[in-house]
């Protein structure tokens, strides 16, 4: 599971993306992901919001996850 | 319908991509570069998309504007990279046979562009950077 | 702000004359012939203006707008003679700090022209001619 | 005083401007214009509307003329 990270979210975490792998304790969902973000950052916590988008399509908390996804950590949006 | 994430954005060019025969009406919007936010001087700014995320999200909301409103043509076009004091940023427009549609929909491509579109915009002012609407 | 009655309009030009360093936002409105009207063909437009009050009234409608809303830049060009099908005859734009000033003087500047501004417009069929809303 | 036509407003007199000298019977106002007009050439009377503008303004009909204004009859505009 690979996990991009932009704006800000890339700056708290140092890092333009990180993967989950199959030996790793994979979040099952996007709250769980979210949570476990916070947790081990917890300026995330600071943040107007943050959305998840799994390939490519914002995710709700309930979505579940799935080792071979494509996922991004998406701090407010500020195009245009 | 042209959606696109470029370098570089040459506004001039979007009256040809959105005139069409039956089309009385052109509306364009460009966002450019301000020089100040609350007063404090703005040196440039700094642009970083999602870009296959963006691209389906930008396609979405000019669908989204077809459905809404009779548009002949629409364009929203937004450029990434570092952009300095009145450099456009994002071109979006529509063309219809009628003005009030064209105009709509133009509202509606920039304002959910705004909304939606994975893109983020780091202010750099002389001694700091700022993400913008990160925080609270 | 520029105000001028032209023989031949250049759209992407505008986008350089409302450009401005404190402008984040600038929006455009272009009015071209259309080939259709209720279903008939139309060969062409043929323009007529009282430039001389017609600049009047244009410079009016700008003063207007910079009154109503926080502008940076404001273009008033309108076209005269005759134009084919895709041609644009007229152009209105304004630059502003944010986009809803740009927004909403940009539909004032055209909706104003259209109510106020002494310039005609025929339209040319295959097998007549007509003066466009002389006639209830 | 000098009267300029526009639009269907030439099309209907056959000229694109015509004048009142000293000598002949001038119109004391806006409405006497348009009733004057409206006399020799019913077919103003089937426009959507009439204007006049003197030297370069739109006038009420009760407006008085002289004969050194610059006078424009103004059918309905449709620039744009």
């Amino acid at each position: 599971m690979e996990v991009l990270l932009f704006g800000i979210a890339k700056d708290i975490v140092g890092t333009s993306s990180f993967r989950f792998e199959g030996g790793d304790v994979v979040p099952q969902s996007v709250l769980e992901l979210k949570e476990r973000l916070s947790e081990t950052f917890p300026e995330f916590d600071n943040l107007s919001s943050l959305a998840v988008a799994v390939n490519s399509e914002y995710a709700d908390d309930s979505k579940g996850l799935n080792l071979g996804d494509e996922i991004a950590i998406i701090p407010p949006v500020s195009g245009g | 319908m042209i959606v696109e994430i470029v370098d570089e954005i040459a506004p001039g060019q979007v009256y040809a991509e959105l005139s069409h025969p039956n089309s009385g009406g052109i509306c364009v919007f460009v966002g450019a570069v301000r020089e100040f936010t609350d007063n404090e001087e703005v040196k440039a700014l700094e642009f970083e998309a999602y870009k296959s995320m963006a691209l389906r999200e930008m396609e979405k909301i000019a669908g989204e504007a077809t459905q809404k409103w009779e548009l002949n043509k629409v364009v929203i076009r937004h450029a990434v990279g570092k952009k300095e004091v009145e450099e456009p940023v994002v071109v979006v427009g529509a063309s219809s046979a009628h003005r009030d549609a064209c105009f709509e929909a133009c509202r509606y491509l920039i304002d959910t562009l705004k909304e939606r579109v994975p893109i983020w915009k780091k202010e750099i002012f002389k001694n700091k950077m700022v993400w913008v609407s990160a925080h609270p």
